[in-house]
């Protein structure tokens, strides 16, 4: 929305039809709401899982974008179905610089499938990016790689990192640390030790798990794609952020806040 | 022939079946309930949680498989659709399971989880009365039969056989499961109904309620091959051969097929959703995966793995299949879909009657009694004779 | 951001025909700067500059080879590096070197910039990109650089572009009669964003001349009309594009079911082979032909139906062929092969997708009116679905492989006893129902993924087109595809994509109910037996 | 209770052209299924029937009228459109046009193949049709007169006289040492022979014997021509058949079809000096 | 040219064949006579391979190049030189009459031409040559069978009842087609039928089948001293 991201003035809310779409769009339509964006100016859309066939619906984006303001697509479209959605996309010639997507869950992975030529410029927002210059994140990356490698992971030579995998590292770490502490592998001590853990995270801050919610504190990161399928970081925040799992945006949820 | 009804049910199947179902009721209402509970872990009779609810499954699948055979050995009719039944039976089911959940779930409202993340405020009208356990029954029972009576009558009075029959029924399978991927279809989407609590106020996860969902679970396998059997060696079931071998006959003396066909179909419907309402509480979960294509074609694969056209091949084949599928997911989960496809394509080609056909040729003292169990339309020819492809294609066509 | 491309092209209007500088290093040092606005101030100088430096230094940008290094502003491009102010190349490379970040708002104002520079190139097509880029953006600042383009255009397409830009700039031009020109001439846009602008001049209080604000509902309802033909073009491409694709994954189903009885479970699983055979062609033309990368698809072609036919002979050999007449049976059989080929593609391959490209020559597409685009992937698709046909129509009637396949369809016993060699003619119609297979699969790498489990999203499709379009008949399964296509699109319009999907699932099994013999049913005596 | 209407969901113009009927119009008969109504001896009346397949004319404006208990041979060369008749009475095939009427008012083209059955039209196929897999005796038991809905099935049980009926037409076909056994592993000829049975057990005013002696012994082709006399009178018989010598033994008025209609139609020996027929088929 | 010996088949348990052996001669029409249902039809798929040989042998060929055909597929027969004109005439029905006809070359080489003997002798099938197969009348198909089977120039021709349901003109047509090819001395011809003039007429030898053997051969024209008429008609 703001002049940076591309001073966006409509949003089209675009997802495949499960749970994590559903949710994080009725968020997204909360804080658009704050913001003054009206409900004409939001247009939510679902997919089932594993659709391919995204003609109408780039048409319709299309339709729903020459009304004359500025529209960036919010894309929660999961797994098999980017392809698609994005060779569609560069077909129908909408361009980043006219339409920008912003995906949440398309990272390094999801790229490696995909023909990023007609992608470059759209945008995605993780906690981590492969791309994040640290020696961390370096010694992360070579560990991995030699690992596929040495396993005979089709296709080792290209194996990427990305956040899901990042999460998975620092959670696997930050267990062994609370056992430690809690000299136990019994699931109760184990809960008891993990809130306040910290960790020296590849995404080059120090994580750390929240007291009351056991959420992480992580940094938001967000990247454009380049033409190899990394991502180029345009955006982040300064330092990691509180998790709220009760979304301040939704009615109901003053309560929670402290959670 | 002219002995009562009740003599006939008796003596319908021979004592030897009888005495197998009494050592299998015992086995599994005392039995296994006594190793589950009174033996200790360290005692090799001992009986786990897992190995109940995993048995108590597959007793499931076995009900599926013998009302899949009804259909399919009894009735020549393949239906790729069971999978469908036997979900909506775990969903009608799953519903009461849901509202019994209660206050309990994430957002602590009287509402299932799913419909609060949608933002509805009330429940759809179809949820209406869900939260009571008979209505959850009649569910069960009434929305499967309903739709494969519905779907039953117009297929059969068009006169839809053969292959054309299991392909309607797979797309029918489709559109349901894309149905109810669907959020605003009201069934929870893609994730579906989990985190059960509780089945008339007990807990669900307590080993007297997992041994009452086995000890159900056996009987109702119990009851259906009961049922079975006595519609097989009933002039039904005679009729329903008939059908199966000569359709057209039939019709020229004075049967209507259609309303046979439309009542083995429903009946089979009917059991595979009881199988399903069932396994919902066992395994914990019903989403609309559990009506994919893979399941129902699965389904016709354990049929005939253990020999169609019998009532105890297709029990044998679930076990099979099933026992097959939890060791290898576990040991070796890149080879499960090699086995699982020679099995088919092995089944097919050399066991065209399946184990229990094995076993037949293999120990036979007397040759099989055709009354008791006629064999299947379609045995393979010593001669492969290549004619008959034509004579399917017309037919099909 | 508007006002942005106004100063740029405010900038190149007084500097338009002044003698041309070097690049004053001074004015790139702003690519130093933490701040995106004074980089964006940096583009709009070099836009104003507009000579060949500058137009050097935006490419560069505009390609990730601009750097910081040294103190330089360079272009580098992995092993050497230029200063960009000069274009003098450097001895080394520097050591802190790094490469700017272009965002989306960077990239818009170098296209802007760029724009405004091409807007007077000798090239035509240069200039004609160039208009149609600063049409959507045309406001009253931006109007006299345009009008000025605009008075020394000769090319016709040119012309038309800007006479549209200048028009939009002249609707809020303070003369009615410039106004009602304006609107007149906007009459003839097929652009949607126009109508945004019209609209609020149907106001009286916006629009106080009542004949402009008659020319400006005019000019809507011919826009809208133009629209709305263009949309209708585009659901019906929609529609027979998905129709093709149907059709494309249906066709080896045809021979194969239709023609020869056998239901093949494991057909998507066909689609699958020709995928990947796609995927290896393309990846051997990467590796050893890096310069014919874009003619790979025409190599895949043969090879996807040779190795999808190869597999079909090897299916037909070891399984299907002892359960010709056994339908059911066959449909278990040929499901475990599926089982067993997918398993197969993901121990070879890996579970995950595997990428393949579109040729630069299918990418983009052909821009109708307004919104309206068909892209090239899928008009070649659509092609090529007439294409496999017309082959498939050929080999059927016209070779006399075709006449004995068809021949022992009919009558396979008498087939024999004339010397056909029944079985083996079998396993060639099972090979070239898999080749076409195969085909399709080549064509469904282009739009869809590529992955082990793809085939299965298709095999429900397949067998639906076949059966609704009468077994055994070609011309059956082009008009059930193309017609379950569009009326696939037509609902999804309305009803969204799930929907419509189940609705055409229903609406298949209500019309087999009615005719059971599909489409084009086979009438005679014939069929009984 | 489970009618289908005919596909056109048209009512033939029989029901609306009564005064074209042969005999006076009868007024006092309602239109009622399941009820034969013989009041004009006329128990078949098939009127201007045409059927074409993909341009083929099977049936082509074919008239015939079967009295009630008579005994009528039907020859023709192959494809004269004998079995498609067939098909129509029995209601496998449904005429393009023409009207087909069971005694004065059951109309056959607007009912099922069961409907039919129950009528009381029995109908033996060319090849013989019967359950392989059920016994002699169970193949009788399916076939016999009685309610034949799911329900009654379900608790079917045979009553002594019923049993007494199989065992009678066992006899009367010659099965009753056979009775047990799977009726596929019967000879062709008590394979024809069940299937006749199966038509008996029915008690049908109406059979239609599609080649009935077709692969029979001659001593079982003559017990056959025996058979169907003794039935003519009770029951009404058409035969369809190529051998002459059974026509001969069988004595009844003979119809000769030709591409579809009838070519001609009296005793057997008119039949074989009509020149036409001569010319189409025994003078070959 | 045809040798069979001691050939035996059966059907759903029952012999269908008892031990046939007899032989077709080179440039000779053979005539096998029976009522249905003595084992004729059976006796022709066995011999073209539709249906394997229980026991016996089946020899084809003359001179120096007998080969044993008992095991061989029904198109390696076709390949040795036998052209089948089957009963019912089976027509390929959706094939015109011009691609069913060369479905008859189907053995041969596919530059191998038409041979234009065919239609002298049935003109009408070159007024037919676009039509579909299941179009003509039955006769016609009759003609198109023999035609199919005469395309591809065979040494044994075999002829099921060609005259079974076919009207006179045709089969006088018929009649004159098959003396004229015996009388070229390059084709043996077996002759199945009913119709007993049409078969006295044209044998140069007979055989006379009853429940799956043959009870009576002999020359042709001692037909009507040998009293076949009398045994078929019964």
């Amino acid at each position: 929305m703001s002049a940076e991201g591309g001073s966006a003035k409509r949003f089209v809310l675009l997802g495949t039809d499960y749970v994590y779409p559903r949710t994080t769009n009725k968020i997204l339509r909360a804080f658009l709401h704050s913001k003054g964006v009206k409900d004409e100016d939001i247009m939510e859309e679902y997919t089932p899982f594993g659709h391919s066939d995204y003609q109408t619906i780039i048409a319709n984006i299309k339709k729903f974008a020459s009304a004359g303001k500025k529209t960036a697509v919010v894309s929660t479209i999961n797994g098999d179905s980017n392809v698609p959605f994005y060779k569609e996309l560069g077909n129908a010639g909408l361009k980043a610089t006219d339409v920008p997507v912003v995906a949440f869950s398309v990272g390094e992975e999801e790229l490696r499938g995909v023909d990023t030529k007609p992608l470059l410029g759209h945008l995605a927002a993780w906690n981590y990016f492969m791309t994040i210059k640290n020696p961390v994140n370096a010694a992360f990356i070579k560990k991995y790689q030699d690992w596929a490698k040495k396993n005979n992971v089709p296709n080792a030579d290209t194996v990427v990192t990305n956040d899901p995998m990042e999460a998975t590292y620092v959670g696997i770490h930050m267990w062994a640390q609370a056992v430690e502490k809690a000299k136990s592998t019994d699931t109760d001590k184990v809960i008891a030790a993990m809130g306040g853990q910290t960790f020296k995270a590849p995404s080059g801050f120090t994580l750390t798990m929240d007291k009351t919610n056991h959420h992480l504190h992580k940094p938001v990161y967000i990247g454009e794609v380049k033409a190899d399928g990394q991502f180029n970081v345009v955006w982040k925040t300064k330092e990691p952020i509180r998790a709220q799992p009760w979304s301040p945006f939704i009615a109901g949820n003053e309560s929670k806040q402290g959670l | 022939m002219r002995t009562p009804l009740t003599i006939r049910f008796l003596t319908s199947m021979p004592r030897k079946g009888w005495l197998a179902l009494a050592i299998f009721a015992l086995v599994a209402w005392v039995g296994v309930p006594m190793a589950h509970l009174m033996l200790p872990e360290s005692s090799p009779f001992s009986v786990s949680a897992y190995t109940v609810t995993l048995m108590g499954k597959i007793l499931c699948y076995a009900v599926v498989a013998v009302a899949m055979d009804l259909i399919w050995g009894y009735a020549g009719i393949l239906s790729l659709g069971h999978g469908l039944f036997f979900a909506l039976g775990g969903y009608g089911f799953g519903m009461y399971l849901m509202r019994q959940i209660g206050t309990d779930g994430s957002y602590g409202v009287n509402l299932p989880d799913f419909m609060v993340f949608l933002d509805w405020k009330e429940l759809p009208w179809f949820w209406v009365g869900s939260d009571s356990f008979l209505w959850a029954l009649v569910l069960v029972v009434a929305v499967p039969g309903a739709l494969a009576f519905i779907f039953g009558y117009f297929a059969f009075r068009s006169r839809i056989k053969g292959v054309y029959f299991s392909i309607i029924t797979q797309a029918l399978t489709y559109a349901a499961m894309l149905l109810f991927f669907r959020n605003e279809t009201g069934f929870g989407g893609n994730n579906g109904f989990t985190d059960f609590k509780r089945i008339l106020g007990y807990d669900i996860t307590s080993p007297e309620m997992r041994l009452t969902l086995f000890g159900l679970s056996a009987a109702l396998l119990m009851f259906v091959l009961l049922l079975g059997r006595y519609l097989v060696t009933s002039k039904f079931g005679r009729v329903l051969a008939a059908i199966r071998d000569a359709e057209s006959r039939v019709m020229f003396i004075g049967y209507q097929p259609l309303w046979y066909k439309l009542f083995i179909w429903t009946l089979s419907a009917v059991l595979c959703a009881l199988a399903g309402a069932l396994y919902v509480p066992q395994v914990g979960i019903i989403n609309p995966s559990e009506m994919s294509a893979a399941n129902s074609i699965e389904i016709a694969i354990w049929v005939a793995v253990g020999g169609r056209g019998t009532l105890v091949g297709p029990v044998i084949g679930a076990f099979i299949v099933n026992l097959a599928k939890s060791f290898f997911t576990v040991e070796f989960p890149e080879y499960w879909l090699f086995f699982l496809g020679f099995l088919f394509i092995g089944v097919t080609l050399f066991l065209p009657d399946g184990v229990v056909g094995l076993w037949r040729k293999l120990f036979a003292r007397k040759p099989a009694t055709e009354t008791e169990s006629p064999p299947p339309v379609q045995k393979p020819a010593a001669v492969p004779e290549k004619d008959e492809h034509l004579a399917a294609k017309g037919a099909a066509a | 951001m508007r006002s942005l491309i106004t100063s740029v092209l405010l900038g190149l209007c007084c500097l338009f025909g002044s003698a041309h500088a070097a690049l004053d290093p001074a004015v790139l040092q702003g690519f130093a700067s933490e701040d995106f606005g004074e980089r964006l101030a940096v583009i709009g100088q070099l836009g104003q500059i507009g000579d060949e430096d500058a137009r050097r230094v935006l490419e560069a940008l505009e390609n990730d080879s601009l750097a910081i290094g040294g103190g330089k502003v360079l272009i580098y491009d992995g092993e050497k590096a230029i200063d960009a102010a000069s274009g003098v190349a450097l001895e080394a490379v520097p050591e802190d070197i790094d490469t700017l970040t272009v965002n989306n708002r960077m990239r818009t104002a170098i296209e802007a910039a760029k724009a405004g520079m091409a807007l007077f190139s000798t090239d035509p097509t240069v200039r004609l990109t160039a208009a149609t880029r600063l049409r959507d953006g045309v406001d009253a600042t931006t109007l006299p650089l345009l009008e000025k383009a605009l008075a020394s255009e000769q090319d016709a397409a040119v012309h038309e572009v800007l006479t549209l830009a200048v028009s939009r700039g002249n609707l809020g031009s303070g003369e009615a009669a410039k106004r009602l020109s304006a609107a007149i001439a906007l009459a003839d846009s097929g652009d949607p964003s126009v109508l945004a602008l019209l609209e609020p001049r149907l106001d009286a209080s916006v629009e106080p001349d009542a004949a402009v604000r008659a020319a400006v509902a005019d000019a809507i309802r011919s826009i809208e009309r133009r629209l709305a033909v263009a949309g209708a073009i585009g659901t019906v491409f929609t529609g027979l594009s998905l129709g093709s694709i149907l059709l494309l994954a249906a066709l080896g189903l045809a021979i194969t079911y239709g023609v020869m009885g056998v239901i093949n479970m494991a057909h998507g699983e066909l689609l699958m082979v020709g995928a990947y055979a796609t995927y290896v062609i393309q990846g051997l033309f990467q590796k050893y032909l890096p310069g014919m990368v874009d003619g790979y698809l025409l190599a895949a072609i043969p090879v996807s139906f040779l190795v999808a036919a190869l597999v079909g002979v090897l299916m037909e050999r070891t399984v299907i062929r002892f359960l010709y007449g056994r339908p059911l049976e066959s449909l278990l059989a040929t499901w475990g092969l599926s089982l067993v080929l997918i398993q197969t593609a993901r121990t070879l391959f890996g579970p995950q997708n595997v990428q393949v490209d579109n040729p630069s020559w299918m990418s983009g597409g052909i821009a109708l009116l307004g919104d309206t685009v068909l892209p090239w992937n899928r008009v070649v698709i659509i092609g090529f679905a007439a294409f496999v046909l017309v082959l498939i129509w050929l080999m059927m009637q016209k070779t006399r492989l075709g006449m004995f396949v068809r021949a022992v369809t009919q009558n396979r016993s008498m087939a024999g006893c004339v010397g056909v060699p029944t079985a083996r003619v079998d396993t060639l119609a099972f090979a070239i129902g898999a080749g076409v297979a195969g085909l399709g699969g080549c064509a469904l790498s282009q739009i869809a993924n590529v992955g082990p489990a793809m085939g299965q999203g298709y095999i429900v499709d397949a067998f639906m087109v076949v059966v609704v379009g009468g077994v055994g008949q070609l011309a059956g399964a082009v008009w059930a595809a193309m017609g379950l296509g569009l009326i696939a699109k037509f609902l999804e319009g309305w009803t969204g994509a799930v929907v419509a999907k189940i609705v055409v699932l229903v609406f298949i099994i209500v019309f087999i109910q009615k005719r059971p013999q599909g489409l084009f049913a086979l009438k005679g005596r014939f069929v009984e037996s | 209770m489970n009618k289908v209407l005919d596909p056109q969901g048209v009512r033939p113009e029989g029901l609306n052209d009564r005064e074209n009927w042969e005999g006076p119009a009868s007024d006092g008969h309602v239109f009622r299924a399941g009820e034969l109504d013989l009041s004009h001896k006329v128990i078949l009346y098939l009127d201007d029937i045409s059927v074409s397949f993909d341009g083929f004319k099977a049936l082509n404006k074919l008239n015939l009228a079967i009295d009630a208990g008579e005994l009528r041979c039907i020859i023709g060369p192959n494809g004269a459109g004998k079995t498609t008749m067939m098909d129509v009475i029995t209601g496998k095939t449904r005429p393009d046009e023409g009207k087909c009427f069971f005694g004065q008012t059951i109309d056959l083209t607007r009912m099922t193949e069961p409907e039919i059955a129950h009528a009381g039209i029995g109908r033996k196929f060319q090849k013989p049709t019967i359950f392989e897999h059920h016994t002699a005796f169970e193949n009788l038991e399916l076939a016999m007169k009685m309610d034949k809905r799911v329900w009654k099935s379900l608790f079917a049980a045979l009553s002594d006289d019923e049993y007494d009926r199989v065992s009678d037409v066992l006899r009367q076909i010659r099965l009753d040492h056979e009775a047990e056994r799977p009726a596929g592993l019967l000879s062709h000829g008590q394979k024809q022979w069940l299937e006749i049975g199966m038509l008996l057990m029915q008690e049908p005013r109406l059979l239609l014997l599609d080649e009935p002696v077709a692969g029979m012994t001659d001593d079982e082709t003559e017990r056959t021509a025996e058979l169907f006399v003794s039935l003519a009178g009770k029951h009404s018989l058409v035969v369809v058949e190529h051998d002459m010598s059974f026509v001969e033994a069988l004595g009844g008025l003979v119809t000769v079809l030709h591409e579809g209609s009838v070519l001609a139609e009296g005793d057997l020996a008119t039949v074989q000096n009509d020149q036409r027929v001569i010319e189409v088929y025994l003078g070959r | 040219m045809l040798e069979v010996k001691d050939l035996n088949q059966y059907y759903g348990g029952s012999h269908i064949l008892r031990d046939l052996s007899f032989e077709v001669p080179m440039g000779k029409v053979t005539t096998l006579l029976g009522r249905n249902g003595v084992g004729k039809t059976t006796l022709l798929k066995t011999l073209m391979g539709l249906v394997p040989a229980a026991r016996g042998s089946i020899h084809f060929g003359e001179g120096g190049e007998v080969q044993d055909i008992t095991r061989a597929k029904s198109f390696e027969r076709v390949r040795a030189g036998i052209g089948y004109v089957p009963q019912g005439r089976e027509i390929f029905p959706r094939l015109t009459v011009e691609e069913n006809l060369h479905m008859g070359l189907a053995s041969k080489p596919a530059s191998t031409p038409m041979p234009q003997r065919i239609f002298e002798m049935f003109p009408v099938l070159r007024q037919m040559l676009g039509r579909r197969g299941g179009d003509l009348s039955g006769g016609q198909q009759q003609q198109l069978a023999i035609g199919r089977a005469l395309a591809m120039g065979p040494r044994l021709l075999i002829l099921d009842e060609p005259t079974e349901g076919i009207q006179p003109s045709i089969i006088k047509d018929i009649e004159r087609a098959i003396r004229a090819l015996a009388a070229t001395g390059e084709m043996a011809i077996l002759l199945v039928e009913q119709y007993y003039d049409f078969a006295e007429s044209l044998a140069d030898h007979y055989l006379l089948m009853e429940r799956g053997e043959i009870i009576m051969r002999g020359e042709g024209k001692d037909m009507p001293a040998h009293g076949v008429r009398e045994a078929l008609a019964v």
